[in-house]
């Protein structure tokens, strides 16, 4: 009962947000970027997913909504740590705070149309595939999860194998050695910014219109944290960063499923906290890209 | 990462340049907000009339923006301390919730003369907030884990735990929410016009400023948080100074749930925790020293009890108050890092 | 005259006309303005320590009628009442005691009875013989709401089997989403909940599964009409019709006011997921317990 | 851009003035550098050298003058990206490398575009394999640079700037942190450039390599251009004395027959942390008013050696006593109270703490004597009176002791240091590469500071890698190899040869010395 098909499936559709948020944290930690806004920008993701949805009818729409706010949030996270720039632990909780007013203010405007269920993404498996169990299960994983995936290695080939990668790493190591080469910093940063923002807002969009198909406020509770902490314990590598996440999502899916044992649910709440905890505890740690927290204050 | 300098010296031009910087601020935050009300179609100067109302309107408002303001001040502190050490301990809410349960369980469970009771109370408090910040210390300093995940993961586990207990074993019989029992009237913190835990905290908070300004523990905290690499090169125990400062840091996150629990709630539920701790960042990130991080606590609560205020009294959207609470933080920051006001505030930078 | 000025304060957050249980106070409230013109302003997403405070200003600001919308306010309803004895302060939410006050009164539904409703349809929807619920926490309305449905549906169809699940939260959409998903994967094929904000979750889980739904508080159909089989309305705006008559009338009294099983209403159930002969069936089920025909026994059971 | 004929101008500053607020740290100076050519750049600490090529390589726009490449000026909008297109190529003071990333990777880096998508990784390894091949440098393409030596380091500093294509060469400070041979090969390898038709620019404090190597020099003195002669024009007094404006008085070695007492004595150390021997066998002892040189490649156990002497490293084996009480495993703290003093070689990890004041790395580490505290309770004022006392004493330049040190140039900052180690009365000083990276007013100023505290009684041990330093100063000298001790020479027997070849390592094995390397300094 436990531990079954379903319960990958449901591990992964928790997990699916968390590993595009993650991906974006990911970048903008590896430009230099402490990127503790995440939770604020997906929160933006999640609404304005869930709007674009609902008002085209179209959840692909939705999607490339939640990316754009994702964007518009990144770029103003840019705007304020990197080109005043102003301390990015202070700037990323406030802007947080200021997200959760923002997205809920927008939602009372128009709560009222938001009482429809935005439409699914999900695939139907198709006849020839319901007799073979892993088809079956392949084509059960949620289209988001599938895109995850492909982005993770899209990211991983593109900031390990190509050009840009390199770049965009170095100036997360070193703004100095980036300033002798000639790049440019801030616009760096910026370009990593909204695409972080980006991804964590597609993130959000994927929780609420690829996931529940609708929106509360705070409807994030955390998980942007969450996916800011498996980018540090997945060592700023994009497959353990990947990891990270799946952990993550396999043990709440585990403590929601454990609840079927009887006893508190709320103690089997804890397990994927503490199952992240303990794993910390045994994985290697990491060093993260050394510019990452300095405000870049020109030369 | 490096850790930002926190001045301790309070000179007059940052203060004045805060004070300034920081009433220009708020101002644009009523006025966004006002806008707001009035784009929605509410009555902006209600609203804000109602804010000011809430906030200085009256003794009771004024006592209660203090009281507010307590829990933030101290989670800001439990921040500031090993964050002069370079941790960054974003587990306030988690020690908050984790001492207010220890509160309410021994004041619950035991009898003994109050003023006995109530240090007790606040000791082990103290004691469950180190306790939650300990797995934190020991994986950063034995297996390097970053204390942000770690500190975030504890949170959730205090949240969950205290859940467990006010649903489970805790649970008030026959309440009809998930609501721990009472604290006895006896073992709750006198009032004198405010709740004692407020002076006790305000004490905390000098006391702490004092230490990490005139003492060699503060001392030893700064130069572990600018090098640590020189600080244990040059004798220091750096090892022992972070963990004396983390796990003080986890003790006032903790006292910070007793005072609240045994001076204003009187005992743990589901949601009774406003975000206490992360206010407290914000706190202590804006008020950079000790006693900054009163004032900018006292401002944060200023605006939550007026926002809120300004929200019951006229309908408008209870959104408006995070807005009203960030804003003037985002405009504070950003102004306050603006190359000229760096410039006017470095010691010695003009030669 | 003047309009009366009420206030009613909310506890979770999200706006007042989303989901069911404030969704119902909200219904209520529009009766308020609408029906007998009060002047009512609302208080959403008050924080727990907050809420006496709120009701306290309100109180000294002059307004005549102090509502608490749940039951977690009990504690500032018990603070605030015996010292503004010029407003009347109204729990309408499950409570058992009273504070020691002239000034307020209360009106609860019987949780109980709500269960049995929504037991008995549930219990004559099934296919599997499984049926579902889910809460935020496992708190006493839903323990008696969730004994409800357990003896309803046994009186129904005593072969059903009842799983619940537990959300953790009032607020948390992904997580009800995913319990109510497990349950399905049980077996259960109608499924009711009572989980806040979460219950979206819940309705969500339903539809990607096709499970039937029943609605929770007030009408849950045009949510999703494909899967929503009824709701059973609690009729919260009925307490505030009584509230409103009782201050009119300057007849408030602290008493608790339980409304029983003959104030819900059951939706229409929908034809595209019943037969007619099943509708009949159901219908007549419930008419028959409504109006005392049927007993079913009150047996607590404990869900934790 | 025109072929490199030997002769012809490459780029020509003038009038170039640069501004920081109110300082100005640049004044109207003018240069001018040829094809063929080694230019050098001396002038003292914050003289402005540095500047004048960072604005000259884009990464500082001047306040007022013009660049001019071929007599067309590209002043406007001057950016690195252009000046490396101009074929200029700089290796920083402060190396300004990726240390987590592959020496392939820092090399290609500056050349890659970002539309790049799939860059061609083999013909770029192919390419930096031929180059390192031509320079005869020892590099292995995928090995990190964090795991290099400094002066491995530095070779990737160079290659960067050579892949780049650049033909007009900026090293700044390059010798400060080699060791004599590498120091010989690196200028070797300069003149071989100038010889392929390199512009080639070079800061240096040491004044004998400007001499020996440099066609033109050009003399700075507080950002102002004092004059540019040509190769034989001058004298290393004369160029000394347009650098500095007073005279500097140079140190005498402490006289070996005022020795006194054994401060310090090693008996067979050796530390081996799993299984790799950093320090065997050592066995020395360090005298009251003795200066003990220690000599040797980078690398080859100093940093160890004063580790274990300070306790930051507890020995494997043997024992080390202070006026014959052993040590033991005593903290750091305790043998600091002890009377050891120690100046580490880099001062930025492990001496000072750039965000406090100048009066509180005064006191760093010694923070809990009773002179600064009781009770745990700092006593500021007789902090702010010792800081105050010691910046005069010390001859540290700051306007005052609250003043964060960050914004102090390195050699005050190291004269804070030596102030802090020195007025604790040490018995035993580790002075581990106490002049590097100084102007040599500096370097003199903190010799002269050395040699006075051993004729005060103290034990001094002086670890460098600059044999100029230990013939000058010690009493005796010990050269250290693979983490021995190979031979000991007194002073009036020093001959550079001979040092030369026990660093090499020559007689204890037939290797060669050619891949000199000075791994351990790196970690
Ligand atoms: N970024 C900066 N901001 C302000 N002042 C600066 C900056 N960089 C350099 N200066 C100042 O400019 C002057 C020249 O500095 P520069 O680094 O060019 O000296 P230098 O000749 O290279 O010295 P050194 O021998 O120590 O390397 C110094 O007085 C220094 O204080
Ligand atoms: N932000 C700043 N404001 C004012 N002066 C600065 C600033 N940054 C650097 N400086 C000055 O720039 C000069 C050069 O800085 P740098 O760090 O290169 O020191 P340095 O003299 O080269 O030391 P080292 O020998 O350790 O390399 C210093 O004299 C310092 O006073
Ligand atoms: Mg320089
Ligand atoms: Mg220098």
């Amino acid at each position: 009962m436990i531990f079954d098909p379903e319960f990958l499936l449901s591990a992964l559709r928790i997990a699916t947000p968390l590993m595009i948020v993650a991906l974006g944290v990911l970048i903008a930690e590896r430009a230099g970027v402490l990127f503790l806004g995440v939770e604020g920008v997906m929160l933006c993701g999640a609404l304005f997913g869930i709007l674009g949805a609902v008002y085209t009818g179209d959840p692909w729409m939705g999607m490339m909504c939640g990316l754009a706010a994702g964007v518009v949030a990144g770029l103003v996270s840019a705007a304020l740590i990197v080109w005043i720039p102003t301390d990015q632990v202070v700037m990323g909780l406030a802007m947080n705070i200021a997200a959760i007013g923002v997205t809920s203010f927008i939602f009372r405007v128009t709560a009222d149309d938001l009482q429809q269920m935005s439409p699914t993404i999900d695939w139907t498996v198709p006849a020839w595939a319901t007799d073979n169990a892993v088809a079956t299960f392949l084509f059960s994983v949620p289209p988001l999860a599938w895109l995850a995936i492909i982005l993770y290695a899209v990211v991983w080939y593109v900031l390990f194998h190509s050009a840009p990668g390199l770049l965009l790493r170095s100036v997360g190591q070193s703004v100095k050695a980036a300033n002798s080469a000639g790049l440019n910093v801030p616009w760096v940063r910026t370009v990593a910014l909204a695409i972080a923002g980006g991804l964590s807002g597609l993130g959000g969009a994927a929780l609420t219109v690829g996931w529940v198909r609708s929106f509360s406020d705070d409807i994030t509770a955390g998980r942007g944290f969450i996916a800011l902490a498996a980018v540090y314990f997945g060592r700023w590598y994009p497959r353990w960063t990947l990891f990270g996440c799946l952990l993550f999502g396999i043990g709440e899916a585990l403590a929601l499923r454990t609840q079927v044992l009887g006893g508190n649910p709320h103690l089997y709440l804890m397990i994927p906290y503490v199952l992240t905890v303990c794993v910390l505890a045994f994985a290697e740690s990491g060093r993260a890209p050394r510019e990452v927290g300095k405000p870049y204050e020109g030369r | 990462m490096k850790t930002p300098q926190i001045s301790m010296r309070f000179d007059g031009f940052q203060l004045f340049s805060d004070i300034g910087i920081f009433v220009l601020s708020l101002l644009a935050a009523m006025l966004l907000v006002a806008g707001l009300v009035e784009l929605i179609g509410g009555d902006a100067l209600a609203a804000l009339s109602a804010m000011v109302e809430g906030v200085v309107g009256s003794r009771q408002a004024i006592v209660e923006t203090v009281i507010e303001a307590t829990p933030t001040a101290l989670c800001g502190l439990a921040f500031l301390i090993p964050f002069k050490a370079g941790f960054f301990n974003i587990g306030a809410q988690g020690h908050l919730q984790l001492g207010a349960l220890a509160a309410v369980f021994v004041t619950t469970t035991f009898t003994l003369p109050a003023p006995l009771m109530i240090p007790l109370a606040l000791v082990v408090s103290a004691l469950a907030g180190m306790l939650l910040i300990a797995p934190s210390l020991v994986l950063k300093v034995k297996r390097g884990a970053n204390e942000v995940t770690t500190t975030v993961m504890l949170n959730f586990v205090a949240i969950e735990f205290v859940l467990a207990m006010v649903t489970g074993p805790m649970q008030q019989p026959d309440s009809f929410f998930a609501e721990s029992n009472l604290i006895p009237a006896d073992y709750r913190l006198p009032v004198m016009v405010v709740h004692v835990g407020v002076f006790l905290a305000v004490a905390i908070i000098v006391a702490a400023g004092w230490i990490l300004k005139h003492t060699v523990f503060g001392f030893r905290l700064d130069a572990l948080g600018g090098n640590p690499s020189a600080a244990g090169a040059l004798g220091m125990r750096t090892g022992a100074t972070l963990a004396k400062a983390v796990l003080v840091a986890g003790a006032i996150g903790g006292i910070a749930g007793g005072i609240q629990a045994l001076g204003v709630v009187f005992q743990v539920a589901e949601h009774w925790a406003k975000p206490w701790g992360f206010l407290g960042i914000l706190a202590a990130l804006m008020g950079r020293n000790p006693v900054g991080v009163i004032f900018a606590a006292l401002l944060l609560a200023g605006l939550e009890i007026g926002g809120r205020n300004m929200q019951a009294m006229t309908g408008v959207p209870a959104a408006l108050v995070f807005l009203l609470q960030s804003v003037p933080v985002l405009l504070l920051l950003a102004v306050r890092s603006t190359h000229f006001f760096k410039m006017m505030s470095l010691p010695g930078a003009s030669r | 005259q003047d309009k009366i000025k009420a206030a009613v304060i909310f506890g979770v957050s999200n706006p007042a006309s989303v989901n069911g249980w404030d969704r119902g106070h909200y219904q209520g409230v529009r009766k308020l303005i609408d029906g007998y013109g009060w002047d009512v302003t609302i208080a959403e997403n008050v924080p727990f320590p907050l809420i006496a405070g709120t009701a306290e200003n309100y109180a000294k600001a002059g307004y005549q009628v102090v509502v608490f919308t749940s039951s977690g306010q009990y504690k500032a309803w018990d603070q605030v009442a015996p010292n503004y004895p010029d407003t009347i302060f109204a729990m309408l939410s499950t409570t058992s005691t009273l504070p020691e006050s002239q000034n307020v009164v209360a009106y609860e539904p019987d949780f109980f009875a709500y269960g049995i409703i929504n037991g008995l349809i549930a219990a004559q929807s099934t296919q599997s013989n499984k049926i579902a619920g889910v809460a935020g926490l496992p708190v006493k309305a839903v323990e008696d709401m969730f004994s409800g449905i357990i003896e309803g549906a046994k009186a129904a169809n005593p072969d059903v089997e009842f799983l619940h699940a537990i959300s953790g939260d009032w607020t948390n959409i992904p997580r009800a989403r995913e319990v109510t998903a497990l349950q399905i994967q049980r077996g259960a094929d109608v499924v009711l909940g009572n989980a806040g904000v979460g219950t979206r979750g819940i309705l969500d889980a339903s539809q990607s599964r096709k499970a039937k739904f029943i609605g929770y508080a007030t009408d849950w159909a045009e949510d999703a009409p494909d899967i929503v089989l009824t709701s059973v309305i609690l009729g919260i705006d009925g307490w505030y019709d009584a509230l409103a008559k009782d201050v009119v009338a300057g007849k408030v009294e602290p008493k608790i006011h339980t409304f029983g099983a003959e104030t819900f209403k059951v939706m229409p159930l929908n034809d595209k997921l019943l037969s007619a002969e099943q509708i009949a069936k159901i219908e007549d089920s419930v008419r028959r317990y409504q109006a005392g025909e049927t007993t079913v026994p009150v047996v607590p059971h404990k869900f934790k | 851009m025109n072929a490199a004929i030997a002769g012809s101008e490459a780029v020509r500053l003038e009038g170039i003035t640069k501004e920081f607020g109110p300082l100005k740290a640049l004044d109207d100076v003018s240069l001018t550098l040829r094809f063929g050519e080694i230019h050098a750049l001396v002038g003292e600490n914050g003289a402005g050298k540095s500047t004048l090529m960072n604005v000259l390589y884009g990464i500082l726009q001047p306040t007022f003058g013009r660049i001019l490449f071929g007599g067309a000026d590209v002043t406007p909008h001057w950016t690195t990206r252009k000046a490396i297109a101009h074929q200029v190529g700089m290796v920083h003071q402060h190396f300004s490398l990726v240390m987590e990333h592959s020496v392939l990777d820092n090399v290609i880096m500056p050349t890659f575009r970002w539309t790049d998508l799939a860059p061609k990784w083999n013909d770029c390894r192919k390419a930096l394999g031929e180059l390192t091949e031509r320079f005869g440098f020892d590099l292995s393409p995928d090995k990190l640079v964090e795991k290099l030596s400094v002066g491995q380091r530095q070779q990737v500093e160079i290659l960067k700037m050579l892949y780049q294509g650049a033909k007009i060469l900026i090293l700044d400070e390059p010798t400060a942190v080699l060791t004599p041979q590498q120091s010989e090969r690196l200028l070797a390898m300069l003149v071989q450039l100038r010889d392929q038709g390199y512009a080639v620019v070079i800061i240096t404090h040491k004044l004998e390599h400007a001499l020996e190597l440099a066609d033109h020099i050009t003399v700075l003195r507080g950002g102002r251009h004092i004059a540019t002669v040509a190769k034989g024009e001058s004298s290393v007094a004369e160029i000394a004395r347009m650098m500095v404006s007073q005279e500097v008085k140079a140190a005498h070695r402490p006289s070996a027959a005022a020795l006194g007492k054994v401060v310090l004595g090693m008996r067979d150390v050796s530390l081996n942390p799993a299984g790799v021997p950093l320090l065997d066998g050592i066995d020395l002892e360090v005298r009251e008013g003795e200066i003990l040189g220690v000599a040797g490649v980078a690398g080859n156990g100093q940093s160890e050696l004063a580790d274990v002497i300070i306790g930051l490293r507890q020995v494997t084996s043997g024992t080390i006593g202070i006026y014959g009480k052993e040590l033991g495993s005593s903290s750091v703290e305790q043998r600091r109270r002890s009377g050891i003093a120690i100046i580490p070689e880099d001062r930025h990890t492990h001496a000072v703490v750039g965000e406090m004041d100048i009066a509180s790395n005064f006191i760093l580490g010694r923070e809990g004597a009773p002179q600064f505290s009781r009770r745990g309770v700092l006593n500021r004022k007789a902090i702010a009176e010792f800081a105050q006392r010691c910046l005069g004493e010390f001859d540290v330049r700051a306007r005052s002791v609250t003043t964060k040190i960050e914004y102090l140039s390195g050699g005050n900052q190291q004269k804070v240091v030596i102030g802090r180690e020195l007025s604790a009365a040490p018995r035993l000083i580790i002075a581990h590469e106490p002049s590097r990276g100084l102007d040599f007013a500096a370097t003199a100023y903190i010799r002269r500071r050395l040699v006075e505290a051993a004729e005060a009684g103290a034990g001094v041990l002086l670890i460098s890698s600059d044999l100029d330093e230990l013939m000058e100063l010690s009493t005796s000298v010990v050269v250290l190899y693979s983490g021995r001790i190979v031979g000991k020479v007194n002073a009036g027997a020093y001959d550079p040869e001979h040092f030369g070849l026990l660093m090499a390592g020559a007689h204890v094995a037939a290797s060669t010395a050619a891949d000199v390397d000075i791994g351990g300094a790196a970690a």
